[in-house]
């Protein structure tokens, strides 16, 4: 098993069961962090669709979570990427992390974050009320998070 | 043969989802493909008209305009990618 | 009610419920990040006991929510410490931020822990299969992550 | 009349949670404090005696060595904190 897991799926994910998981039977992690990225209801949005590309997506998350446990050797974490259609106030993603000292759990969360916004083959399209809908445009800020690993 | 596929707007510009295709042998690299799908159709030329906006995996690893694709089995076409 | 809660407490806390909490009814909230600090077993450690300052430590969490919410505007949360006698895997201290975006999310929260660390009045002590108790020295470190900010 | 307050190692080493005490009117600052209080007993002088591990809050605000003292009513003396 990885040392940072990564899953694709459709349904609803539960960050405080995934965090548990982590730490069940663990007594050397003193920091856990746990991130989930959410739909936000902006200009009238009322849905978001994830497209992605089933061939690649999870090993191309799974690579993610692999550098990442290998920046940071002892992070244990685990990854979900939901796709398909999404409501506001719905959970796209997310990161669980934890590791011995908070400077590590924190880093690779936000690593991994940064990662996964714009190295795996995700695209968001938005729904508003409307009836438009817009694909997301990626955003220069993204790349320059990513790049300041 | 390679399996082409389109992902999110360059799929909806291009009108379907892939396309199975023989690359002449003067396809070398992604940008060549590029340049050679873009004459398919109308709808291909508009997805692919600023390759500043697209980028391409190749066999499931992302690539680069010089990133060869002789041999290649499985070639996706796609914007920057938007999730997490 | 301000943005970023304060609360102190000898029991365990629900990380989970407290973030369900600052997400209920918001629809502008994208990104949610929840820390938990635990006790770790190393060398031995059979309990951990944080002593703290009765009469100044809610205000000092407190001024510390309320410096974190000047600086992230947008950002909603929740801190909690506990007291008293904690076991290895115990909980010690959650942090929970949400915010519009992930960059403000995940900052808030490393100041947080931060600015805990750093400037809340807890000590902790201690007590080791031996029978023997240390109090933990402060970290430089711990004071140059505070400084960043 | 103030009230001194000690926590932590400091607290095991003075080994009283805290004392209220009239500071003489030359103790006028927290170094001064700290001076005056060391001479109380052989526990005061090893709790106190190396201050670049003693921190002192005044009224319960974060105090330096040079914070005045005169007319506190509560004044804490612990080791750098350890929480979170």
């Amino acid at each position: 098993m990885p040392a940072i897991g990564a899953r694709l799926q459709t349904d609803e994910f539960d960050g405080a069961a995934e965090q548990a998981a982590l730490l069940a039977g663990r007594r050397d992690l003193g920091a856990a962090v746990n991130f989930t990225g959410l739909v936000r209801a902006d200009d009238g949005l009322v849905a978001l669709t994830l497209e992605h590309y089933p061939a690649m997506t999870l090993g191309q998350m799974q690579a993610i979570a692999d550098a990442a446990a290998a920046r940071w050797p002892g992070v244990v974490g685990t990854i979900i990427h939901r796709h398909g259609r999404l409501l506001p106030g719905e959970s796209i993603v997310l990161v669980v992390t934890a590791a011995p000292h908070r400077a590590d759990a924190f880093a690779a969360a936000s690593f991994l974050m940064d990662w996964l916004k714009t190295k795996a083959p995700f695209w968001k399209r938005e729904e508003f009320a409307d009836g438009t809908t817009r694909w997301v445009e990626a955003r220069a800020h993204d790349d320059d998070a990513a790049a300041r690993w | 043969m390679a399996e082409i596929l389109y992902f999110a707007w360059v799929r909806e510009a291009v009108g379907i989802d892939g396309e199975t295709l023989a690359l002449p042998a003067t396809v070398s690299t992604v940008a060549g493909l590029l340049d050679w799908l873009a004459q398919r159709s109308p709808g291909h030329a508009a997805a692919l008209a600023d390759r500043s906006r697209i980028r391409v995996a190749v066999d499931q690893a992302f690539a680069g305009p010089d990133t060869p694709v002789t041999g290649a089995r499985e070639i996706a076409i796609f914007p920057p990618v938007t999730g997490g």
